[in-house]
């Protein structure tokens, strides 16, 4: 399995049973689901017990989901994949009720009705990933001809690529066109027909595709690949799919940017932990930056 | 029954009309059953949620948040129950509440004033259903496609008008509308009640209610008994537009946020809570009284499975089979021919 | 454009100035005109019959009237002024109103908002004045002599109810020109003796009456003047007193009808049909018998289960109880499919809601009951069903351009035509036949009788139920009444009355 | 001929149809332009978009895109087809087909041969589709409520299956199904072609096909005529089923990896296909020839806005726009009084 995925799981005191309310923003994706299901593991060892609830990105009802936890006086209350800016009302029925609010890689900004938030660097992964496509590329971004699938109505994503646009803009890289994912759900199939189009309207048009996250990489490289065209895509958060299409070389997915999930819920469970024990937390925002992986350390991460 | 009536008024000559319907119905348990199958879902699930966490499930505040979480929905539903009640079906409700919401949310932003920035919206999901009804009366397309594709229209036009982004950070004024409290219960609580009220009344004291019913009984006997079944229709959509907007509007205000999607979910619980509710009528059609029951069921069926703890993944499994269940319940006073 | 026009210069309008005058109206569906150049004068306090065999233009004339078709040409005048109207609410307003032909009510609405609907809902600000609303429809149905409750849905009214219902809708509109199409199609006697009362009387306060039927004794009891119609044209308008039944029809039919029932065949003794101990909703322990050859035919009020009891024998209804023996053998059938193939058919009663589908071509039709007898593998052989439709078309002289035009689009007898053709072309030992010739004209109507009798002289049992009795003394060898759901009583049909029909509708024992 | 036939008519006997003016028939434009609506709107967007961007647009390459894009769509929609022949609906394809593919997915890799666990996802589909008809045909729920709860659970049970995982990295024998390609054709083009024909062919020449035109055209005409509807019905759903999970496993094979959700768009997009497609019959019924048309509608409207490059969110918009506008142009024809 990954590295950090079984690193520093030690209990940190502050145990006891407690029952916790893990609500999600998304579930669906694979990096998401993996960051839930490790969070879950390790605070089982602690002797919590996480119940997960996943909303696919309705924040109604994740205020509905925060207002129900609240009312049952959960011990905590985790929120996953949201902006606590954009959920004023569960996170004032959890404050009312007393009920700690802690954030698995939501939001960017500290807030003050929650405890601790440990989250990913979203921008440095837009600035990694747009590095690395310039390098794919020839380590010279000027005039270089980039198509980037976008999410803009997820929070993480937009950060990802507002980042990346700035890194290519700063190198002198054209991006030609910016495709908004309409449903993440169906993302992979979509990216893969927005790229065939594209690349039949402008044959040889395209030195590189960036993507805001892994799924909708692999479609565009499905697309590249029926195109017979060898540019270079990169994606965001190391899923195993995107590490096994770099290692298998023959892929267009040549890099992709880890979300250190075993760090970041780490310090969750570890700051949690704290927080049950009395301890004062030093900040209540703490960011992790990820890992590049490339056809050259891709070995580090596969299985 | 039917030939005595008869048999009589032959030998008694012009009959005295007869106010209410017999009372042979009195004790026919299958229409019981039948009209109140969906009421009686309700009330075991209750039961049943009270039964496994009853120190939770059965408190008063968790009932103001069942009450506050369906409040959005219940508007929504009940005009949707507008155009079901005339035969028709409004796919576009969830993403005009969509650009309802985003469109106050930009003005906003931009320094408008609440009454503007809401009036504007308002006008907009008015304007939206006027023109799903001016595509299904006068156009003549069929409710399904028109509003289908206005719900993709509508849901391109959200995003441009948000361009893609969650808006936040609303002046704290606004933030009332979704979030306030008056006398311990939610406003969204008692704006849902209005609308749904007046509904009820437009539904059963007015012309136009009685028109809705008409139409939606027999649009052809209708049209030929002098009601203008096009316009009515028009009506209908018109009310449905400006209510989603109005629920859209209360959805960013409750979650001091917009995006180009936040309402969409909506759409699918809507018809859903209308067709539960139609089965507690006594023709099958949509009726408000069946909706509010149908979008509590909705309600208490997500809170309760959320209290008891059920993973998500079985939550949307029991979700479906429950819901076929409440239907199915009514329909079992109902098979025999 | 509407009409505004006070009473009063009505009144003092000459009597010779028509109420209503439309001249030389045309319409075309599809490039086949259904009325062609029409005139029909209206006087005031008239009842002006309107006649023609099914596709005459009669329903489609009635429609330009009320402003629901807009004319290809012609003119409409009302009190001598030209009219046009753009719809029905116009019209209503000018106060011509009409009765539709096979369209009632509203299911979902109550008996009283049936009878006060659109313009006439009294209502104050927009809300509707219930009071007013039930005593008014109460006042209409009272005319009528019903004793209908008000607030029940229509759709629990028995048929006979609805019609009732719509009728007194029509009647609701202070109306200066009346029009009713077939309005007794579905109706007894007892409710017509109502309904005629009711007409006489707004006649004799001056409202034109335009009645359209194909029940000829009742144009000559109830009407002053005729207009006949004939391929879409008017081809007499004459008073009443000038004419005579024969007359009528050898006018409608373009020649001279003899009579409309054939003379009756002999039938064998042999029973093949033994029905025992029937009960289902309504019907009550019915037993029958009928032979080889024979035509029986059932009598009652409506609502005495005539139609339940074809139901429950053809397995469109499971029986409580009872059995159907068909040749001895035991085919009780649980369902239409079973009937069919042990041999009984039933032709039902609704022609448009259960006789055909309106939007298919009649071919479609035709091979509904038959899809076993055109297929073969599962595979439907298109060669078979043009033979079968052909066939049918040619057995049965249905009217139509062809196998491939839609059933909607052919008049009410050729409908009935496709219906009977897809039951026939089972071979029915047994064929049960249900208001076979409601709302078709006399000249169908003997061909019905002509086809009926043949399959009976073919050897096959056959049941009628009919609501006119002299169909039922005509065609029948033998007639058995039904009264709430038994059988109240039997006759042979040949030197039986109706009066004698009647006392057992009514459940008293001769 | 048919003319002549009718003057033979007027004086042969009762009920004879009078001729109107000979050309009035043969040139009925309005009702040339009602059936063909959809398809001029068709090579209306063919025409603009390979006036816009010939060289591209109109290529046996983006032909061949175009075609490989919509084949899974084609595949849902033509089962669609089938059920709104009926009369009824089916909202829960998209949720099948994701599940038929999730489904195929595990079953892969936990080592079962490629036909053993297609065939069970297949026969999972069938399942499905069995339920949905059961629930319409013998419980007489409404299509709508049924498959619309069926779906929700159906997704469910998609979600439990993956357990909400990506599943990738199956066999490479399992990836032709979707990504393959037969003389420069892609696989997926000859399969969808396959089903169309079947489709039709059933709905053509078949006794089920008949009957299911007979329960669409009035469900109680056809019972009286000995159709035993129920079973009909139900037949209907079993074969939507089993075509949205088939289309389901070729989705995975195509994208070489399975979600739980990864089918559901397609319901809608299905569905609106088959409106589309309505316009085209003369009786305003679903039809598969209208519903093949509609889906490429659908496919050259994303497609030729893609090539000229139209913005994501605008995209969106005119695809509302240009549906209502297909389905509008059928109604020209139609609506003197
Ligand atoms: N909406 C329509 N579309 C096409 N043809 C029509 C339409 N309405 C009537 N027709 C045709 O016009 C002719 C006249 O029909 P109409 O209904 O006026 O006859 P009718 O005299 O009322 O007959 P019936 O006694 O059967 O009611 C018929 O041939 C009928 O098929
Ligand atoms: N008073 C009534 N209330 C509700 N339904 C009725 C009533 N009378 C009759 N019906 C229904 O109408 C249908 C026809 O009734 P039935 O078969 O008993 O009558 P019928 O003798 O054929 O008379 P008709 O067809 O003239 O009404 C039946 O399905 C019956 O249930
Ligand atoms: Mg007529
Ligand atoms: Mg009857």
């Amino acid at each position: 399995s990954n590295p950090g995925q079984g690193a520093g799981a030690a209990p940190s005191g502050g145990g006891g049973t407690k029952n916790i309310a893990l609500i999600t923003g998304s579930y669906g994706t694979p990096a998401a689901k993996a960051a839930m299901d490790m969070l879950i593991k390790k605070g089982a060892a602690e002797g919590w017990t996480i119940k997960l609830q996943d909303t696919a990105f309705d924040y109604n009802k994740i205020n509905s989901l925060m207002q129900d936890a609240a009312a049952q006086k959960v011990d905590a209350i985790i929120v996953g994949y949201t902006t606590p800016e954009l959920i004023t009302l569960g996170m004032q029925s959890a404050t009312d009720a007393g009920v700690p609010v802690f954030g698995l890689d939501a939001g960017v900004q500290p807030v003050d009705q929650v405890t601790l938030n440990v989250t990913s660097d979203n921008p440095w992964f837009g600035k990694t990933s747009a590095q690395a496509l310039i390098t794919l590329m020839g380590g010279n971004g000027k005039g270089k001809r980039v198509l980037m699938l976008e999410h803009d109505p997820h929070p993480g994503v937009k950060l990802r690529t507002e980042a990346a646009r700035e890194a290519f803009q700063a190198a002198g890289v054209d991006m030609v066109n910016q495709v908004q994912i309409k449903d993440p759900t169906s993302g992979r199939q979509e990216a893969m027909n927005d790229v065939a189009d594209y690349v039949t309207a402008h044959p040889g048009g395209l030195d590189g595709i960036w993507a805001g996250w892994d799924d909708v990489a692999m479609g565009a490289a499905l697309a590249l690949k029926n195109a017979n065209s060898d540019i270079p895509v990169t994606g965001v958060d190391g899923t195993d799919e995107g590490i096994a299409a770099i290692k298998s070389g023959t892929n267009s997915l040549k890099a992709t940017v880890w979300q250190d999930w075993g760090t970041i819920t780490d310090k969750l469970v570890a700051g949690m932990g704290d927080y049950f024990a009395g301890k004062k937390l030093p900040a209540n925002l703490e960011k992790v930056e990820g890992k590049l992986i490339t056809a050259e350390n891709v070995s580090q991460f596969s299985k | 029954m039917t030939m005595d009536q008869r048999a009589k008024t032959t030998s008694a000559g012009p009959a005295a009309i007869v106010a209410a319907p017999p009372r042979a119905h009195q004790l026919d348990i299958g229409r019981i059953l039948r009209l109140s199958g969906t009421g009686i879902g309700l009330i075991l699930l209750i039961a049943i949620f009270g039964t496994l966490r009853p120190s939770v499930f059965l408190t008063v505040g968790n009932f103001v948040n069942i009450l506050e979480q369906i409040s959005i929905l219940a508007i929504i539903a009940a005009v949707q129950t507008v155009v079901m009640v005339v035969g028709d079906l409004d796919m576009s409700v969830g993403s005009t509440a969509s650009l309802g919401g985003a469109l106050t949310a930009v003005l906003l932003m931009s320094g408008w004033s609440i009454p503007s920035a809401v009036l504007l919206a308002l006008c907009v999901g008015a304007g939206i259903g006027a023109m799903n009804g001016a595509l299904v009366a006068y156009v003549k397309l069929s409710a399904f496609i028109a509003t289908l594709a206005s719900m993709t229209s509508v849901t391109g036009l959200a995003f441009i008008v948000t361009n893609g982004a969650n808006i936040f950070g609303f002046t704290k004024d606004f933030l009332p509308l979704g979030q306030g409290r008056f006398l311990g219960v939610p406003i969204p609580v008692y704006i849902a009640s209005a609308v749904s009220l007046l509904i009820w009344a437009l539904l059963r004291f007015t012309t136009i209610g009685r028109r809705w019913r008409a139409v939606g009984g027999n649009a052809e006997v209708a049209r030929l008994s002098g009601i203008r079944v096009d316009r009515v229709r028009f009506i209908a959509f018109v009310i449905a537009g400006l209510g989603a907007s109005l629920a859209g509007i209360m959805l960013v205000s409750r979650l001091a946020s917009a995006t180009a999607q936040a309402g969409d979910s909506q759409m699918m619980l809507s018809i859903a809570a209308v067709f539960l509710g139609m089965t507690m009528s006594s023709h099958g059609g949509a009726n408000i009284g069946g909706t509010i029951v149908g979008v509590a069921i909705l309600g208490v069926l997500t809170n309760g499975l959320n209290i008891v703890g059920v993973n998500t993944y079985v939550q949307q499994l029991l979700t479906g089979a429950i819901i076929v269940a409440a239907v199915a319940l009514s329909r079992l006073g109902k098979n025999r021919r | 454009m509407e009409q505004k026009l006070s009473p009063d210069s009505a009144v003092t309008r000459p009597d010779d100035v028509p109420m209503l005058r439309a001249s030389s109206i045309s319409k075309h569906f599809d490039g086949v005109f259904a009325v062609r150049s029409a005139d029909l004068t209206l006087r005031r306090g008239e009842i002006h019959a309107l006649l023609g065999e099914n596709g005459a233009g009669k329903s489609t004339l009635v429609k330009i009237l009320t402003g629901v078709y807009a004319p290809d040409g012609g003119t409409v005048e009302l009190d001598g002024t030209p009219v046009v109207f753009r719809d029905v609410i116009e019209a209503q307003r000018a106060g011509v109103v009409a009765l539709y032909q096979e369209l009632s009510i509203v299911p979902n609405l109550s008996v009283a908002e049936n009878i006060m609907m659109g313009e006439k809902t009294p209502a104050r600000a927009g809300f509707v004045d219930w009071g007013r609303l039930f005593s008014i429809a109460g006042s209409h149905l009272e005319v009528l002599n019903q004793r209908i409750p008000l607030r029940r849905l229509a759709q629990d009214l028995s048929p006979v109810q609805q019609t009732m219902v719509a009728v007194a809708r029509a009647l609701a509109v202070n109306a200066r020109v009346l029009i009713l199409d077939e309005p007794t199609a579905s109706l007894t006697n007892l409710e017509i003796v109502d309904l005629f009362r009711t007409l006489r009387h707004l006649r004799d306060e001056g409202v034109a009456i335009v009645y359209v039927s194909h029940r000829l004794e009742e144009v000559f009891e109830l009407c002053d003047r005729a207009t006949i119609m004939r391929n879409g044209q008017v081809v007499a308008a004459e008073a009443v007193a000038d004419l005579t039944i024969d007359l009528v029809i050898s006018k409608m039919v373009g020649r001279h009808s003899d009579e409309i029932f054939p003379p009756r065949s002999r039938h064998d003794d042999e029973v093949i049909v033994e029905v025992t101990g029937l009960t289902g909703r309504r019907v009550r322990d019915v037993s029958l018998e009928v032979r080889r050859g024979e035509i029986l035919g059932v009598g009652g009020l409506g609502g005495s289960g005539r139609s339940e009891l074809l139901r429950l024998i053809s397995g469109a209804q499971r029986a409580q109880a009872g059995v159907v023996k068909l040749s001895g053998k035991d085919v009780t059938p649980s369902s239409i499919t079973h009937g069919l193939d042990a041999g009984i058919a039933m032709v039902p009663e609704e022609r448009r809601s259960q006789g055909v589908i309106l939007e298919q071509p009649i071919r479609e039709n035709m091979i509904l009951a038959n899809l076993p007898s055109v297929s073969s593998a599962g595979l439907v052989r298109d060669a078979r069903v043009r033979s079968l439709a052909n066939r049918g078309m040619t057995d049965l002289q249905i009217h139509a351009r062809g196998t491939g035009q839609k059933v909607g689009e052919l008049s009410g007898g050729n409908q009935q035509k496709v219906v009977l053709a897809k039951f026939l072309a089972r071979n029915p030992t047994f064929l049960l036949l249900d208001e076979p010739t409601r709302g078709i004209d006399v000249g169908t109507k003997s061909e019905i009788y002509v086809l009926i009798q043949r399959l009976a002289e073919a050897g096959a049992a056959v049941l009628v139920v009919s609501s006119e009795l002299p169909e039922l003394l005509g065609l029948c060898h033998r007639i058995l009444l039904l009264h709430e759901g038994r059988l109240a009583g039997e006759v042979a049909a040949e030197h039986a009355t109706e009066e004698q029909l009647l006392t057992y509708c009514y459940g008293r024992t001769a």
